[in-house]
């Protein structure tokens, strides 16, 4: 069920998860990026974590809108301004809509992410996990096995954006860092209760 | 990992805190943020932002001051720092006509900054921007993010910073900046990688007997793996790289940059200049302008780069040389 | 060894190469020597001449300018130059006034130095010298050659090129130079050897966790082995020793160098500014002039110094704060 | 026998077993010092070998001189003026002076490098090569054995002068480069027949 609650435990898994990964995270980056990946979602993370506890929330708009303020500035990167970007526009989706299916929600997030970004289907990013992931939830169809095989799949890929696309084929074989934390963020989502679907 | 540091997640905060310290006439920190900032009188001119992750010292923040930057940003080591702390560095920079922002070719860098210019035009504060792409060892197609910014960004901060100190105003900075980026072309060589202490291991492998050819400033993998060579080589590799970009005919003006990453002693970047110096007197090159350093480093990296920045302009060569007041121009 | 060299033996060649090229519009190489003079016009001005080992850039080349060395004379790498070179750069700074020389304690620059001054006396050129000791690492006994000269001579470079400048005699030079060197202290911590390229391989074995205080600027050995360490603990260490040197009382004034020994980057150079900045504030240490940087290294060690100048003479500041026009100062 | 032909035997011997142990006396130099004994000399004997190809020489002065300003102007260190020293010492010495023994010509030489360097006997330096050296000289007693022990003697020896005092105590156990290259030095005035005692 989307709401605050559940949304609420959401960011908080999502933010454990972020933290106990933070090393694995960082080095997918540093096979195919600079390193940081992992270090920057885990100082998003703790400051999430703060931002969430001073605070109770009555509507979800504003909760989501936190949470991308939280990202943009405490992430920096490249996945900052996205992660940022997909939550504050999910927050703008939400406002005055009692209405908002799950669905809707994650596509506006998306949109945020292929706004700022630029990126496509296919070019090895965390949009490669987002993609397959609004689809699943468009057909209630998602399981955590969709979110593994999403980023799984980025292994294949060759990027075209971000840093990973400096190597050229050299990036085939490696899973992409954005789409791992992404999957993350799914998982979560499982976990928190906010998805009703199958 | 062995390094001169306290907790690795405080090392940017406790390197700024250094060098605000031992720089006390030129530079501050403005209040609650990584931002150092000129500390000269404000008179009307065009403030000059840049910025980008931390580990690159002494950029950004050691060309802050009269004559080149207003303020710099820094990030974490590595990362693109974040809007609002660039939105901090713009306000404090605006004189009321208007800041630049010189920004690097990085995704992470182009939507942090664009992300401070629409809140800086929340603000009504003017904000336009370059951004610099001088690092041929990448290709621009549409395969890739473009190439990126390294180096070259230095001659960009100082060029512009002399036009902002000259009271151009800021579509004139626009103009100039989008004249000046496409004429500069860098390119390095890694002997070593460099470690980013919050990661605590060094960011790629190399053998003791190799060397890299276009090693990112991230530690970005480069174009070509060869055994270690003699600095004539090396110098010969790279200066051909330049030469296809440029494709000079021979009697053109270049001002140069030889820059070390970090941990190449001064010694071997003058050995490495007398080479390069050969070579491009070989090409019937004139450089006008010319310095050898650490400008934009990698940490600790052992390597080079050379920048040629063709002077399409004589008034470049005056900005390059008009009087600056830094910590390390 | 890997580094960015052609010939080892030919390094030193090849270095004053690319140095007087890249910095052409301030110093020149005297005809088949070693030695970088300075451009600008002979005044009337005391000479100011100093040298040593290569292997210290940016010293002393990088300190030949108006307002601080009229020449500087590099020896082989870590050896002495020999009286020969010392003598030609001392015939060419000699502007009718005569030639002060700073020379650091090694027995070897001593005696080098001064066979160089018999060949002047034979020339009638009036030459006078100090001997710079600032290290406190080693012990000032009949036991030991005494102290040894390390980056406290940039400072005593600066001031004396500054009195010079303006104008004092070789006999006021001498004077202050015997005043200001006792006032000089410095210590320091080396991470890692440096490897002399004619050598080969690291001048000493370091474990993987392991600092050693005290070592000197060509890897000789310094008084204490130990772990690792958090960056404010090897100042806390630092600082001790210069605090019993010094005796202070609390509100005293001082002048603060901290410099990189070649490959510890400018990151950790600010972390530990700033560690040492708490411990002298702590002291009540009052620092009216600070630098940061590579000024005197020990080709790619990687390590810092502290050094401390006891202002005993207001003149003293603004002698270090006086314009000059050098590649490094 | 001293004299023109004997002493250029005498460095030409030199010189090359410089060239030969150029590594073998730095390395001595890095265990108590910087490592650059070696370089230096054989630095200084690359330039005497061009000197003594150029020339012919009629007086032992003219000669021991030019070996000393080669030392001085070459070697650099603490070596260059010290070796340079004995040599230009020596050609004092020799100076219109036809009768001039060879323990006197080595007592002038010892007196120049004490002059420059201000070390005595036991301080761990050259000195305690020379000095047993030229007391054979003088008692017509020089072997091979004496010049060898001269150098083992400064095994045990603590350092106050030179670069090798920083170490203090640590100095003990070490060989001496500066005294290694004077055996050197005496070993090849044996093999070139300068010395005609026992
Ligand atoms: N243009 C883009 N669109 C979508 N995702 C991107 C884009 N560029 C990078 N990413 C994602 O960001 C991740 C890297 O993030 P991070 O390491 O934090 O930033 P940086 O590359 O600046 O160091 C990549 O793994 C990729 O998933
Ligand atoms: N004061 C001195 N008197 C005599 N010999 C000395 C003195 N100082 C150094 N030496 C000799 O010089 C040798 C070192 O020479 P070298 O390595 O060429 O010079 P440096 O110590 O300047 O690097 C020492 O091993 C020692 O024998
Ligand atoms: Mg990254
Ligand atoms: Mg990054
Ligand atoms: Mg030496
Ligand atoms: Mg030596």
């Amino acid at each position: 069920m989307l709401s605050v609650e559940t949304v609420t435990k959401w960011m908080e898994l999502f933010g454990e998860q972020l933290t106990e990964n933070k090393t694995y995270l960082s080095e997918l980056d540093t096979a195919i990026g600079d390193g940081d990946h992992g270090n920057n979602l885990a100082r998003g993370a703790a400051a999430l974590k703060e931002k969430l506890g001073a605070n109770e929330y009555e509507a979800l708009t504003d909760l989501l809108k936190d949470v991308g303020m939280v990202f943009v500035s405490k992430i920096g990167g490249a996945s900052g301004p996205l992660y940022g970007s997909a939550f504050i526009s999910m927050a703008k989706a939400s406002k005055d809509n009692d209405s908002l299916e799950l669905a809707d929600l994650l596509a506006a997030g998306l949109d945020g992410i292929q706004k700022r970004g630029k990126a496509e289907a296919g070019e090895k990013t965390m949009v490669d996990e987002w993609v397959p992931v609004v689809e699943a939830v468009k057909n209630n169809s998602l399981t955590t096995e969709t979110i593994e095989e999403a980023v799984e799949k980025t292994k294949d890929m060759k990027a075209t954006k971000g840093r990973a696309s400096y190597l050229g084929d050299r990036s085939i074989g490696h899973l992409d860092p954005g789409a791992m934390s992404s999957s993350l963020l799914f998982k979560t989502m499982l976990e928190a209760g906010v998805y009703d679907g199958k | 990992m062995k390094k001169i540091i306290n907790d690795p997640s405080a090392v940017v905060d406790e390197m700024i805190k250094g060098m605000v310290f031992a720089y006390d006439g030129l530079v501050e920190r403005l209040p609650e943020t990584n931002v150092v900032h000129r500390k000269h009188s404000k008179n009307g001119k065009v403030g000059l932002v840049s910025g980008g992750g931390s580990g690159h010292e002494p950029a950004h923040a050691g060309f802050v001051g009269q004559g080149m930057l207003s303020a710099a940003v820094c990030g974490e080591v590595f990362t693109s720092p974040t809007p609002d702390q660039i939105l901090e560095a713009i306000k404090a920079s605006d004189e009321g006509n208007g800041v630049f922002m010189v920004i690097k070719n990085y995704s992470g860098d182009i939507m942090n900054f664009e992300m401070a210019k629409d809140l800086a035009d929340m603000e009504d504060i003017p904000v336009d921007f370059v951004v610099v792409d001088d690092d041929i060892a990448v290709e621009d197609s549409t395969y890739t993010a473009g190439k990126r910014g390294i180096a070259g960004t230095v001659l960009v901060h100082k060029i512009l910073g002399a036009a902002a100190e000259e009271g151009a105003s800021l579509s004139e900075i626009k103009e100039l900046a989008d004249k000046l980026v496409p004429a500069i072309k860098s390119i390095g060589v890694a002997l070593s990688p460099a470690t980013n202490p919050e990661v605590g291991k060094p960011g790629f492998e190399i053998g003791d007997d190799e060397i890299e050819f276009g090693v990112g400033i991230h530690g970005e993998p480069g174009y070509r793996r060869e055994k270690l060579q003699p600095s004539k080589d090396l110098a010969a590799e790279l200066v051909k790289q330049l030469k296809k970009e440029f494709q000079w005919s021979g009697d053109e003006q270049y001002a140069l940059l030889i820059n070390g990453m970090g941990a190449t002693p001064l010694m071997e970047q003058f050995v490495f200049t007398n080479d390069v110096r050969e070579l491009l007197a070989a090409e019937g090159i004139t450089l006008v302008f010319k310095k050898v350093g650490d400008y934009m480093t990698s940490i600790d990296m052992a390597g080079v780069s050379i920048t040629l920045l063709k002077l399409e302009d004589e008034k470049w060569v005056d900005y390059l040389t008009a009087p600056v007041n830094t910590i390390s121009w």
